[in-house]
């Protein structure tokens, strides 16, 4: 991808961004929103995203907005049984450190995995090296999805699409 | 536009975040370990950006959310500051490969 | 140990003591620009009056503080800059950074790189929206600031040289300084007087915005600065 | 009757989330060690945050404020796992010990006493 590109790229996410910040929007919220947007845009992609842009074009956001729905569906099920845990007087835990090796070699599709399985309850991210993940959980049964590699197929199918965006 | 005001759970659900922040500050103070310190406060800062945006949406004032958001970043900042102190144990300039 | 108990339980109970009656203020505070505010009631009548005429700005508090109180202002500009010039002086500018054992964490790294100019672009905001909203200079030098440390967590050395030389770091840091004094200046041809502003309103609102500007971008890279000689100066 | 069903929904979210956070205040003060505790504050944290800005949002309806809502949560859906994975990874670096279950049954503990571990 050229520096152009990425350039046109960062400028117009941080403008929209600069938008939703200055609703309702008038003029001058415009004049003021684009030469700072595409000034920020500029000094990123210089110096921020040198050798790589962040890889994430319009059919990404998209389908990172469609994760979020399908994560947040995972999530409350999953949080009930964590507050079962929590609420439990005997307080049943079996904490475990697993090492998961994902078949993600992304950096945006390990980032996602890194703060899903964080997000997801009963298991916490605690290293990330490579395509190692070390993984805390609350008990082993928590950690089934993961292991059986349907976290690192969700991921990809929603994020990493037939076709990259870059 | 809202026949039915929601203010009164607001302020209730503002009371009640502020006594989860204070119970909170007991594992900021009991420890026992440095991680677990920086952990209530971390959690007290998410506490704190819900109470302002509350508070903005209570009392009608949409300048709060801005407060929150510069909260909410600042709170973040600290977290992974006090996290690289901890990991390196010192603070630097800049990092090299 | 007794001793340290006690004083952690009498550290908690002051702490509580104080905020009770903060979080209690907090709540009985007069709504901003209520007529019926104690602040509002006496001299201020006069400034509520015509400030926004003679102020320059949309919002009275930057109006007061950029033009009524310009000189104070500049005053409280010129103490941040001079903060920095004393602790660079005690601890030294940290600028030959050497190599940190531990990596960032690549999450943490990709996260910085994605928030960091959209933490840019909301200090801007924040900065040039001062004279409509209550904020302004400062508020946007505190996010510029803490967006620089952030990405000091996760630039390497070469690329933060690269990008601002250790020259040029000074001549940002008294960014704030020099724009005040050439605005100050500039009142002389423009209005008569030292910190006289223009009567042509747009003239005014440019003026007013690089005055922000000046604040935000001074302040930012002052804040940083603190922090990285602070830094320095704790790795012996 | 719209109305009535908006301000439900509204009520429910704030206070699903308002119990999250309970939730994870509790988790915080019972849990037995440091990565136990990550767990309960990190999720209930978010989700509670989530739930309740979200009812907010919603209250708002899509002006100004309620799109700014949005990006507030936004920023707290990266920002807060990205957090805890920062601070879990400092202390697994710097080589704090896992409680496990084991340990609670050899010395006989309490769960959630922490005192003798520093």
């Amino acid at each position: 991808m050229s520096a152009v590109h990425r350039w046109v790229q960062l400028s117009t996410a941080l403008f929209v961004f600069w938008l939703v910040l200055s609703m309702p929007l008038d003029l001058s919220d415009l004049l003021w929103g684009l030469p700072a947007a595409v000034a920020a845009g500029g000094l990123a992609g210089a110096f921020l995203w040198r050798e790589a842009s962040p890889g994430i074009g319009a059919r990404r956001v998209a389908g990172l907005v469609f994760y979020t729905f399908d994560l947040v569906r995972q999530i409350v099920p999953a949080a009930l049984q964590v507050a079962r845990v929590v609420l439990d007087p005997a307080l049943p835990l079996d904490p475990k450190m697993i090492v998961h090796r994902t078949p993600l070699d992304d950096d945006l599709e390990r980032v996602t995995l890194a703060n899903t399985i964080t997000l997801t309850p009963g298991t916490h991210c605690v290293d990330l090296d490579g395509d190692r993940v070390t993984v805390h959980c609350l008990s082993p049964s928590f950690a089934a999805s993961l292991i059986d590699g349907s976290l690192d197929k969700r991921i990809s199918t929603s994020i990493g699409g037939v076709e990259r965006d870059e | 536009m809202n026949e039915w005001s929601l203010i009164p759970l607001f302020w209730g659900t503002l009371i009640f975040l502020l006594i989860n922040a204070f119970a909170c500050l007991w594992r900021g103070l009991a420890g026992p370990t440095l991680p677990d310190r920086i952990l209530a406060a971390n959690v007290i800062g998410t506490k704190t950006m819900v109470v302002l945006v509350l508070l903005g949406l209570a009392r009608e004032q949409g300048i709060w959310l801005d407060v929150a958001l510069v909260y909410g970043l600042l709170s973040f900042t600290v977290t992974l500051v006090a996290g690289r102190l901890l990991e390196t144990g010192r603070l630097k300039g800049a990092w090299k490969q | 140990m007794n001793r340290r108990r006690a004083g952690r339980i009498l550290t908690a109970v002051l702490i509580a003591a104080l905020a009770v009656p903060l979080m209690y203020g907090m709540v009985q505070l007069p709504a901003p620009g209520h007529a019926d505010a104690p602040a509002h009631t006496n001299v201020s009548a006069g400034y509520i009056e015509r400030g926004a005429e003679l102020g320059g700005s949309e919002n009275l508090v930057t109006g007061v503080l950029l033009n009524f109180r310009a000189l104070d202002t500049f005053g409280e500009v010129l103490v941040i800059f001079t903060a920095w010039l004393a602790v660079a002086a005690v601890a030294g500018t940290a600028s030959n950074a050497e190599r940190d054992p531990v990596p960032p964490s690549p999450v943490v790294d990709y996260v910085i790189r994605l928030l960091g100019p959209f933490i840019a672009i909301f200090a801007l905001f924040v900065i040039v929206n001062g004279h409509v909203l209550p904020g302004g200079g400062f508020q946007g030098g505190v996010l510029l600031g803490a967006m620089l440390i952030l990405l000091s967590l996760v630039m390497d050395a070469e690329t933060v040289a690269r990008a601002v030389s250790a020259r040029s770091w000074i001549w940002l840091r008294a960014t704030g300084v020099l724009v005040f004094a050439m605005v100050a200046v500039m009142g002389l041809p423009l209005a008569g007087y030292l910190f006289g502003l223009p009567d042509e309103p747009g003239l005014r609102q440019v003026l007013t915005v690089a005055l922000e500007l000046g604040i935000g971008i001074g302040g930012g890279a002052v804040l940083a600065g603190l922090f990285f000689a602070i830094a320095g100066a704790d790795r012996s | 009757m719209i109305d009535a069903a908006h301000a439900l929904l509204v009520c429910f979210l704030v206070i699903a989330g308002a119990a999250f956070f309970f939730i994870g205040t509790l988790g915080l003060l019972r849990f037995p060690d440091f990565y136990t505790r990550i767990h309960a504050v990190t999720k209930c944290d978010a989700l509670g945050a989530g739930l309740v800005l979200l009812g907010l949002a919603i209250w708002r309806g899509p002006d100004g404020e309620g799109v700014r809502i949005l990006a507030l949560i936004a920023l707290l859906l990266i920002s807060s796992p990205t957090a805890g994975h920062a601070l879990a990874r400092a202390a697994f670096r710097t080589g704090l010990k896992p409680w496990t279950r084991n340990d609670g049954e050899r010395d006989g503990e309490i769960p959630g006493d922490a005192s003798e571990r520093d």
